[in-house]
């Protein structure tokens, strides 16, 4: 019996953990490749043009022939450069963004149960026994559709998403070239005049929520059969804002503004490295996306939840809703690009410390005000 | 191919335009022609067509307000002025061409604000080789005038960029193509060719394909630059 | 030892930075060499140059007609309005009579030719400062008039347009036709521009008080064209020297304000409306008869000079021809209106930041094939 | 106090986002090149082409040297011949520096018997720069592509 423990143990903590993180890890990195072009479509058409379309129908293979190309590329080290800097910027910017969809709730925590129970018994040298597959089939560690539920959630993805812009900022130094430095110098600034303004509009979500746990914080959103974005649309404006300024996207893409600094931070980087940058900036957009939903847009959750007339919607996972809303987002990511110009570099400042942080300051004040008051 | 052949249209189904209705001039054929000399000797028919018309010429300015004006104040150092084309046309001495500049400037009946030109030309084989020329403009009066001084080759010409911010750079390249000198010029170096080039360009002793081989070889390293 | 001597680039006080002449937003081959502290510029070097292919020693080895088609290539973004600034300085100078049709088809289609150059302008000034769906609607537009000049001048850029004494050909079949359903469409385009540019807050942000130029100052400094009348001069050479026919039609010059580059902006925008207006006159009264008037085989003005200066997109673009009688022009100095706003660059951008420098080169709108020549 | 509200509900943004949104499902304006040629207009003036007569297939040009003359750049070589019986001039070789023309179509305009052409042709890339001088044989082969239009390559 013991024995059936330890497999057990085994397989909850360990093995489908293990196999969810390569299945994430895969899809999203298929899911970036193709996010690029989607926003490379999606750019020209807003502009009349048609995009990619030589490489497979309407280019879906684009993707994959670009991907080659990075990697077939040679990999320049400029001579006075800090080769060994120089080498691990990219990874130092790319982990930290895959990091954050560890705690990414994807789907309910029961997510997988009937999924497990099925599959465990295509394994038959396992042993196991029907209450032990059930066992782990109820087992929230194994069955959810996240890898991991920790209680400090969100902290976990505010710290690990500012490791990544060491990424960036080492990657401009290292590269001893005039404008990566000015780019990792406009990053560095940037990211922690926002991280500040983009925590205070978390903070309003998380008073309402209660909890740090995100799969908790949609799990009340079902509870209270609404969307937080409905509670705090000020706090989510303020997260949209900053998220872009948090994933260098226009208008605030000034660390890598290529008609100022040519390629910011990436100026001199080429090739396989170049595309580890590349891979991590678009990761973090799906990483912000995703917290997004999470935090507003009811993660899993279908729309209008407390409306009993739409409960045909049900049939539709909750998985396919949460993609489904992360798309949107990437969408708006998008079209935001497409549309506005950039903002200078004092502007940004200016904007991050005397109008976001301050209404997000108050808006963190109104809130805990409220609930105090009336809850 | 024929004789009668010559007139006809080839009817080619694309890139043919309907004949116009504009003349085309069709030379004879057993007209002696060469490559080299084209322009002088095709010219020989040129010249009863344009006696034709009346010639222009120079034509002089003697009651103009502007010349008396500045005859009474610089005297001798104001040489002509004339006309061409409705352009007035001023020959001043280059000793006096500073004075003169500031006067129209700052003379509010003149009041010539904006330097339209500054360059010089290359008279090569004359006893003062280079002359000088610049075109100002009066906003207020709607006027434009030329401005012209000679010197000689090895003559200094007086900077105006005191008096137009505008001529900085118009002086440089003319230091740079004819390689006059400007006094009064803060940053006078080459502008539009390398800092290391030998030769002034627009002289008329500087071939058209001329080129500074040192600096070629060292920069670019080329050897030999095709003919 | 060798580290920190490497390392001075990050001790230094002042930062020296090449911006070109291999970089995005230089609009070719400008080099500017930036002096900046932190961000903020100190002082800046302009280094031109690399394009210059001498245009003026060229067309003083070749005919009058021959230099013609290299002068498409100075300001190979307005060439036709190259060409026909020449073209006026030869025609007067050979007392040549053009035909009512000639010039009206050649206002037309310099009118054509400013727009087009505007409007590559705001595709470049869009997006350098980052809005980079306008620099595809503008291409959109500009496409169009390039598709006229194709049909009328056989070429798209450099068009060779004029010829001396008319036009090369009459207007292809269509033209017409096609010309006013261009401009038909037109203002509801750059309305569209309008609504991504005028009124967002980013581009006010971005463009409002940088580059500020008085016009007294922009008087000294030689400025033309749309940077002059940015600052609030009402000079334009088709209205205080009219040429080429252009007493006839009825225009505006719009001017602006501040002197910045937003008004400037404005200004530009403002231009190709009333050049739209032009070109519907232009449309409406078009006479008929021959487009090339007589004019000898051999041009040879007679001994003299003449400054033709027309207003090209740019500003004031002047020709300075001396003749001595033969069949090449014995100097044709080209008064490029570029080359001379271009200098006005290092007083604009002290003190601005170095986001600025990019949207002040692009509000100057230069073209290095002009600055070089 | 409505243009506060303006600013605050970011409707300058919104009324750029409401266009691009709007052009995103319109149709694109993009010419898909190498599969779809473009048509150019009649007078384009693209690659040149020695015409022959269409009815006795001789050439046109009379080697009168205009065009040679007229060049800009002087890339155009006419060689020519006296014949001793007719005592007419005869071209004997023709060579046209593509890799040096300005497309200025002066060369056409001289000629006077429509001998020069400056033809649809615009796709002159070449590997050397030898291959981009052309003899009279090319020249008169002139433009063997046709076709226009999305069916190019099939």
């Amino acid at each position: 019996m013991n024995e059936n423990v330890f497999i057990e143990n085994l397989l909850i903590y360990a093995v489908i953990p293990l196999i969810k993180i390569v299945v994430i890890v895969l899809v999203l990195s298929g899911a970036i490749a193709y996010l690029t072009l989607l926003e490379r479509k999606l750019i020209a058409h807003i502009q009349v043009r048609l995009g990619p379309m030589r490489v497979g129908w309407h280019g879906l293979l684009q993707p994959i022939a670009d991907g080659l190309k990075f990697l077939l590329k040679e990999d320049i080290v400029p001579a006075k450069a800090d080769a060994l800097i120089f080498t691990i910027a990219p990874a130092i910017s790319l982990i930290p963004a895959f990091l954050v969809f560890a705690v990414v709730p994807f789907g309910p925590p029961d997510m997988l149960q009937d999924f497990l129970g099925w599959t465990l018994g295509w394994f038959p040298f396992l042993n196991l026994d029907e209450a032990t597959t059930e066992r782990i089939a109820q087992n929230a560690i194994a069955s959810g559709g996240y890898v991991t539920d920790i209680n400090i959630a969100v902290l976990f993805v505010l710290s690990v998403s500012s490791v990544g812009i060491l990424g960036i900022i080492l990657g401009g130094w290292a590269s001893n070239s005039k404008y990566p430095l000015l780019g990792a110098l406009r990053s560095t600034a940037q990211m922690v005049s926002y991280e500040v303004a983009l925590g205070f509009a978390i903070i309003g979500v998380l008073l309402v929520a209660g909890s740090l746990s995100l799969v908790e914080i949609v799990q009340n959103q079902q509870q209270e059969q609404l969307w937080y974005i409905f509670v705090q649309p000020l706090a989510f404006v303020l997260f949209f804002i900053c998220g872009l300024a948090e994933t260098n996207r226009l208008p605030f893409d000034l660390p890598e503004a290529e008609t100022e600094l040519v390629g910011g931070f990436h100026t001199e980087y080429s090739g396989f490295r170049f595309s580890l940058f590349f891979l991590a900036e678009y990761a973090n957009m799906i990483a912000v996306s995703a917290i997004g939903v999470v935090l507003f847009w009811g993660g899993w959750l279908r729309p209008f939840p407390s409306f009993e007339w739409l409960n045909f919607l049900n049939f539709i996972p909750g998985v396919v809703w949460f993609l489904g809303k992360v798309f949107l987002f990437l969408y708006v990511f998008i079209w935001v690009r497409g549309t506005l110009p950039r903002f200078r570099f004092d502007q940004l400042m200016q904007y991050g410390w005397k109008i976001f942080l301050p209404v997000a300051m108050a808006n963190v004040i109104v809130t805990a005000g409220v609930i105090l008051a009336f809850l | 191919m024929s004789e009668e052949d010559k007139p006809k249209q080839p009817q080619e189904p694309e890139g043919q335009e309907a004949p116009e209705a504009e003349e085309k001039e069709t030379p004879t054929p057993s007209e002696p022609s060469s490559k080299s000399a084209a322009p002088e000797k095709a010219a020989k028919p040129a010249p009863p067509k344009a006696a034709r018309k009346k010639v222009l010429s120079y034509e002089d300015l003697e009651e103009d307000t502007l010349l008396q004006k500045l005859k009474e104040k610089f005297s001798e150092h104001i040489f002509s002025a004339q006309s061409f084309l409705h352009q007035p046309i001023y020959t001043v001495s280059v000793d006096c061409l500073y004075d003169v500049m500031i006067e129209l400037k700052d003379s509010p009946d003149w009041d010539f604000d904006y330097l339209v030109d500054l360059t010089a030309l290359d008279y090569l084989g004359d006893d003062k080789r280079f002359c000088m020329v610049y075109h100002l403009y009066s906003y207020k009066h709607g006027k434009l005038i030329r401005i012209k001084a000679r010197i000689s080759e090895e003559e200094v010409v007086p900077s105006v960029t005191s008096i137009w911010k505008t001529a900085d750079w118009m002086e440089r390249e003319v230091y740079d193509l004819f390689g006059i000198e400007f006094s009064g010029h803060d940053n006078l170096k080459r502008i539009l060719l390398p800092d290391d080039w030998h030769g002034h360009p627009l002289r008329k002793d500087y071939d058209i394909k001329l080129q500074d081989q040192a600096w070629i070889k060292k920069h670019l390293h080329i050897r030999k630059t095709p003919e | 030892m060798k580290a920190m001597e490497e390392s001075t680039v990050l001790d230094a006080k002042v930062l020296e930075l090449n911006m070109g002449p291999q970089h995005p937003s230089t609009h070719g081959v400008l080099r500017v060499k930036l002096k900046l502290d932190g961000e903020r510029v100190v002082d800046a070097e302009c280094i031109i140059g690399y394009l210059h292919r001498g245009v003026e020693k060229i067309s003083e080895n070749r005919s009058y007609i021959e230099c013609v088609p290299y002068y498409d290539r100075t300001d190979y973004i307005a060439a036709v309005s190259n060409v026909y600034g020449f073209l006026l300085g030869v025609e007067a100078m050979m007392q040549i009579e053009v035909p009512k049709r000639a010039q009206y088809i050649r206002i037309m289609m310099t009118e054509f030719s400013r727009i087009a150059s505007h409007l590559l302008w705001l595709a470049t000034h869009a997006i350098d400062i980052g809005a980079m769906t306008v620099f595809l609607y503008c291409f959109r537009e500009r496409e169009e008039i390039l598709k006229l000049f194709e049909a009328l001048f056989g070429a798209r850029l450099t068009t060779h347009a004029f010829r001396v004494g008319g036009l090369w050909k009459d207007l292809p079949p269509g033209f017409v036709e096609a010309a006013r359903k261009f401009i038909d469409e037109f203002p509801e385009r750059v309305d569209e521009y309008e609504q991504l540019l005028t009124k967002n807050r980013i581009w006010m942000a971005r463009t409002q008080g940088i580059g500020v130029i008085s016009g007294k100052e922009a008087i000294e400094w030689g400025l033309t064209g749309p940077v002059l009348r940015g600052s609030g001069v009402r000079h334009d050479v088709r209205k205080d020297r009219p040429y080429g026919g252009y007493e006839e039609f009825d225009f505006d010059v719009p001017v602006g304000e501040n002197g910045d580059t937003y008004d400037r902006y404005l200004v530009r925008l403002e231009e190709m409306h009333q050049s739209r207006r032009i070109i519907q006159q232009v449309l409406d009264r078009l006479p008929d008869g021959p487009v090339r008037g007589k004019a000898p085989k051999i041009v040879k003005p007679p001994v003299g000079e003449y400054y033709s200066g027309i207003d090209g997109p740019r500003g004031e673009l002047g020709y300075y021809i001396v003749s001595d009688g033969s069949a090449h022009p014995f100097r044709v100095r080209i008064r490029p209106p570029t080359f001379i706003s271009l200098q006005v660059l290092r007083r604009l951008v002290k003190g601005h930041l170095m986001a600025d420098v990019i949207a002040i080169i692009g509000t100057l709108d230069i073209v290095l094939g002009e600055v070089d020549r | 106090m409505i243009d506060f509200l303006k600013r605050i509900f970011l409707v300058d943004i919104l009324k750029g986002m409401a266009l691009t949104f709007r052009y995103t499902y319109r149709k694109v304006y993009t010419e898909q090149y190498p599969l779809e040629k473009p048509k150019l207009a009649e007078r384009y003036r693209g690659a040149p082409r020695l015409n022959n007569d269409p009815v006795t297939g001789e050439t046109l040009c009379i080697a009168c040297d205009l065009c040679a003359e007229i060049c800009p750049e002087d890339l155009i070589v006419v060689g020519s011949q006296r014949d001793p019986e007719s005592r007419k001039k005869v071209l004997t070789h023709y060579t046209f520096d593509t890799s040096r023309c300005l497309f200025c179509g002066l060369c056409q305009e001289v000629c006077p018997t429509n001998a020069i052409e400056l033809t649809q042709d615009f796709e002159l890339a070449a590997y050397d720069r030898r291959s981009m001088v052309w003899d009279r044989k090319r020249l008169e082969k002139g433009w063997d592509r046709i076709d226009f239009g999305k069916d190019y390559h099939k």
